[in-house]
């Protein structure tokens, strides 16, 4: 067991990657020598060599494109966007082949590889770096999409990512790549992709998130039980496949949801969330599900972020009405 | 632009093929041909959905492929079914694509070609990470993807070619300017002065070649095949020919071009270039031809016949290659669609 | 007054909005010489010339990025997109500067775009020419999304669209093209962007649909009227902006919805207004609200595809459900 | 490669402008490296977000910019605040972006200037189509777009250069080749000899020229700009520069150059160079620059205090320009937002 940062936890799943399997290769721009944007690739170009670990021309389309050939020859290739924003030129390669070659075969060619994006905001960017394009992944067939939130998930959900033999988007919440700490074991070992994380257990209202604003929730629910209200606080943490077991019971328990992202709210991931309680708990709910979200709106450049960004108060006033609504 | 076999059947230079192998080339491009008019028929009928034919180009795909080892990648698209058929794709594996069953998509695990790709452009980035792949394993096989004048308008082309470049990884890139993209001449699509000079911009080899002239077609590739195989990197090769018929059967190409322009294409057929210059050599004969032809026949009736026997895929079909093991809201979904 | 198909209306429209303003213009793969895949332009070309419609490279991005300088730069261009499978490699750009160039430059700069995109399959085609992708549109803020199932609909909303100072996605029903019929003015109109139509009245259960399904839903609805059931059928038609009275207000009627589309359901369209009944009509829902959707798996080929699109049967069913609930 | 100004300050060749114009290119460099210099200590207070300075690129953004008419179309990047303000962009309102406020993508009406692009490769097709609606409404405008050797690697370039060339768009493209992609060295970008040899893949005129010699890129600019109103169609312009700061002030480029490298560029920097030759001609003097910087630091002083002196937006301000006039939905959000 170490103490590391989630952006420590990742590097070392990556490290472990690609010492324990000679296939695993990682590439993307500035992987290399710089260790990556976020330095989450510190060190492993001296450790693994120029072959494994490969700095790329700026072209998210060539990337992606070239990791499905190497994961269809037999490599595992770990490919990173460097923002959310810039994985648009490179959708096109996700949806149309990563996704689908393994149906387009029957099974004869896959495309076993890791994309990772770091995404979301809160950190005053510029524009197109503050991104929560989930939804846009999590609506196409044929791949696994999960985000961890805490250090421990970092590399126990990496790890199952690489060892996955279907592609996997792997989403990586900037903000807390250095805000979250906690132990990680040394060793290898695996966090199941498809379940979810129960972070707080309560019974009065379920709390639904992931990624970076698991960190306001779990603050929202401290908030809450001041109140006298007990939130439950479940990370979905992957969303495709969506562990509706862990996710939905919470709701048929509690009887009350709010669902919290950051992306924009309209076709967002926390409405199929919403569907999903709709018509698998519609006669446990005293109240409607509530939505604190992003809006519908361009992410805003730094001077106007905090009105965008779903807070510690938002998430509680939710809370608080879904139980007014009782 | 390289030529050896000239239009009217004569050499310009040596052949780099010994004859009994021009003489399974013209027995495989006629064979092609039979499929190619066969699929037309067939989707005439309704049996087969939208198909694109290749009439005209079978020597640029048929020679270039004759130049690959059985363990290099082709990563060809819709229109290069004789292209993949030579290099080992079942014939009723390529009807049954079109026939509309994703089962069309799975060649035998011996065969390495990637199903034929419907998206212009994003698949010659596929052959440049199957290439590196081998490259990185050690293994020695080369990449060669097909694709058309209209594909170099994509930004995956570009993107393609200078990751090949720069990774100097085993790829051949072969492009078949059969002279349009649907209805754009390839004069509307670039001002480059050829597809081939692209190559420069990528510090790359580029070459233009008859690409109904098959003796030169082999030549170039094998060059190409044998530098990337020599960690030599990659090389564009354009092949310059005509689709004779329509882009699919959807299209009417009278709306684009003239009969004229056509009739002058047809005096470049390859398979009539190869039949003269087998006769000049005493090498062709009517009824060589016909039991070609014959064989041919029977070779594309029995591949649609078995294509058309495979069971019709039931609803299961449509969720079990999703992931290696469909996940519970899937096999839900199955249920429901079952129901 | 002239009958017309879906696709002759569209024509109609198209040839209107050249002959109106000089800033029109039309560009995309084969648009002009063959009139389109779908020969929606057919006849444009020799009526207003290859300055204003213009067949262009085989190139998405460049089709989308350069109508967008076109846009800024004082052009109303339409621009159309082959089959919605190819609109992806164009996605960047819609997203990342069609979207925002308002947002960005504080209404300094606009793109009045409208880009056309045939989608949807049921035609027994080749991979990729069968595909809905509206939600990950919808998802994005700054786009209108609209899509006519009517050939009134077809030149009113066309017309709205063009005349719109927002880029408008143009989503077109393929299986409609030539299969319904009906009467369109002459003259101009619009329909308004942001306008549900209700197909047919009805007490007991909302059907909610958009595009080419709407064709089984209406069958559907008529089978449900011999089995004593009263369905109300709302084409939604304006994704973005929403016509909530229209649609929440049908489901807060008859207290049930059965939402039908094809696009895969997980984070489909259909999830979000799954979402916002849950939100604003609980406690009028009488019965879940039911999903009929494309299956979370690539759109079949020829021979699957009939498991795939949403039946009548499944329609019907989906309804009666709804029904025996209450 | 084209020079003019040697390093050393003298000339080959004939100045193609005036001395008081280079003595205000001159000024203008210095202007703009002081904005540089201040940005980079504002964000190290916190008063500005991440900040791309460009020094020692301020000839190859000055000199180009100084050969477009005020009418014509600056379509730039992050790093080419210098090429915007000497096009009209106001200093302040490129420090407002940089602040994290919207309201810096808003030049006034008559600056034609799309704000900076963040993304790379995306924006030189916008300056194909401004160029293209400018030929088709018959006005005649150049739409000149800056980029960086990085961006010649993604689709997006391709796509932008092939459209230029098809439609013979009045575009210019100046790439400003500062040796890296952020951490990516020209060389392992792509295999070309150069990034002006790609120009022949699109059958248009490139050229490459020393970017820190402010009088070659204005004339090579000159050139590009007149070719491409007369009709003559797109250029490719390749400056050849350094970027003598970090990628961004998030950077630390000693992980990939080293100081010997960065000290040989300082030697070539624009400043230093038209220095000297306003030097050799009489022309300098230390007063003269330092009034020049006096007046710089006022100027810039002045600009970001009117940037911070803009009231925070509020809550309005993030819905109220997504569309001409806000749905309801949308209204519905913003009073959400507003609670
Ligand atoms: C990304 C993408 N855009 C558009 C299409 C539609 N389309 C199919 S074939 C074709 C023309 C391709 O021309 P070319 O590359 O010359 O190949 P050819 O058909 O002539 O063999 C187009 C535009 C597609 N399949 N994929
Ligand atoms: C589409 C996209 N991908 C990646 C990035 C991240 N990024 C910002 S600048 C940069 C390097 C660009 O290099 P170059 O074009 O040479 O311009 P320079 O920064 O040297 O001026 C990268 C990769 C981006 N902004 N947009
Ligand atoms: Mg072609
Ligand atoms: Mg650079």
């Amino acid at each position: 067991m170490s103490e590391r940062t989630l952006a420590q936890a990742i590097t070392a799943g990556l490290d472990e990657a690609l010492a324990s399997d000679p296939s695993v290769m990682l590439l993307g721009e500035d992987v290399g020598v710089t260790g990556g944007v976020f330095r989450i690739s510190d060190g492993l170009l001296e450790r693994h060599g120029a072959d494994r670990v490969v700095d790329t021309p700026v072209a998210e389309s060539g990337i992606v494109g070239a990791a499905f050939g190497l994961a269809v020859g037999g490599m595992r290739p770990i490919a990173e966007i460097q923002f959310m924003g810039f994985s648009t030129p490179g959708y096109d390669q996700v949806v149309n082949h990563v996704a689908r070659i393994r149906h387009r075969s029957r099974h004869r060619f896959t495309a076993p590889l890791v994309l990772r994006i770091p995404y979301g905001g809160g950190f005053g960017a510029a524009e197109h770096h503050s991104e929560s394009w989930e939804a846009i992944y999590a609506h196409t067939p044929g791949l696994v999409v999960v985000t961890p939130s805490t250090p421990h998930d970092g590399k126990g959900l990496l790890a199952a990512s690489v060892a996955s033999n279907d592609p996997v988007v792997f989403l990586e919440p900037i903000r807390l790549y250095r805000s979250v700490k906690g132990q990680v074991p040394d060793e290898r070992y695996e966090v199941p992709l498809g379940t979810a994380a129960v972070r707080r257990e309560g019974r009065d209202v379920s709390l639904l998130t992931w990624g970076a604003m698991t960190k306001e929730v779990r603050q929202a629910a401290e908030v809450l039980a001041g109140q006298g209200i007990d939130a439950e606080v479940v990370d979905v943490r992957s969303l495709v496949p969506l562990d509706e077991e862990t996710v939905l019971g919470s709701v048929a328990k509690t009887g009350r949801a709010v669902i919290v992202h950051e992306a924009p709210r309209t076709a967002g991931f926390g409405a199929e969330l919403a569907a999903r309680i709709g018509e698998t708990c519609l006669y446990d709910l005293l109240a409607p599900v509530q939505r604190v979200t992003g809006w519908d709106t361009v992410f805003p450049l730094k001077r106007g972020e905090h009105h965008y960004l779903p807070s510690v108060d938002r998430i509680v006033a939710a809370a608080v009405d879904t139980m007014a609504d009782a | 632009m390289r030529q050896i076999l000239l239009p009217d059947g004569s050499l310009d230079g040596e052949s780099p093929l010994p004859t009994d192998h021009v003489k399974r080339l013209f027995e495989a491009m006629v064979t092609a041909r039979r499929y190619d008019h066969k699929s037309i028929s067939l989707q005439r009928q309704g049996r087969l959905a939208t198909y694109a034919p290749f009439e005209g180009q079978e020597a640029a795909q048929l020679a270039s492929v004759a130049a690959l080892a059985p363990d290099d990648w082709l990563v060809a698209t819709y229109r290069d079914a004789a292209a993949n058929w030579a290099h080992g794709y079942p014939m009723d594996l390529l009807f049954l694509g079109r026939v509309g069953d994703e089962r069309g998509g799975a060649p035998p695990e011996d065969v390495h070609c990637l199903p034929p790709s419907i998206t212009v452009g994003a698949h010659m980035l596929h052959a440049v990470g199957l290439a590196w792949a081998a490259m990185l394993k050690g293994e020695n096989r080369v990449a060669l993807t097909m694709f058309g004048d209209g594909a170099t308008s994509e930004g995956d082309f570009h993107e393609a070619m200078n990751f090949a470049a720069v990774y100097d990884t085993p790829t051949v890139f072969l492009c078949q300017n059969n002279g349009y993209a649907i209805s754009l001449p390839v004069a509307r699509q670039t001002r480059s002065e050829s597809i081939a000079a692209k190559a420069s911009a990528y510090g790359m080899a580029g070459v233009r070649v008859d690409g109904n002239d098959p003796l030169a077609v082999y030549d170039v590739t094998r060059e190409a095949v044998a530098r990337a195989r020599r960690g030599g990197g990659p090389t564009l090769i354009e092949a310059v020919t005509y689709r004779l018929g329509a882009h699919t059967t959807n299209d009417d190409p009278g709306r684009y071009r003239t009969s004229e322009e056509e009739e002058a294409a047809r005096r470049r057929d390859p398979i009539v270039r190869t039949r003269s210059y087998l006769e000049g050599l005493g090498e062709w004969s009517r009824g060589w031809e016909d039991a070609i032809e014959t064989e041919a026949e029977r070779l594309v009736d029995e591949a649609i016949e078995r294509a058309e026997a495979m069971q019709v895929p039931d609803v299961e079909h449509v969720f079990s290659a999703m992931f290696e093991t469909p996940h519970a809201g899937l096999v839900a979904q199955a249920e429901e669609a079952g129901r």
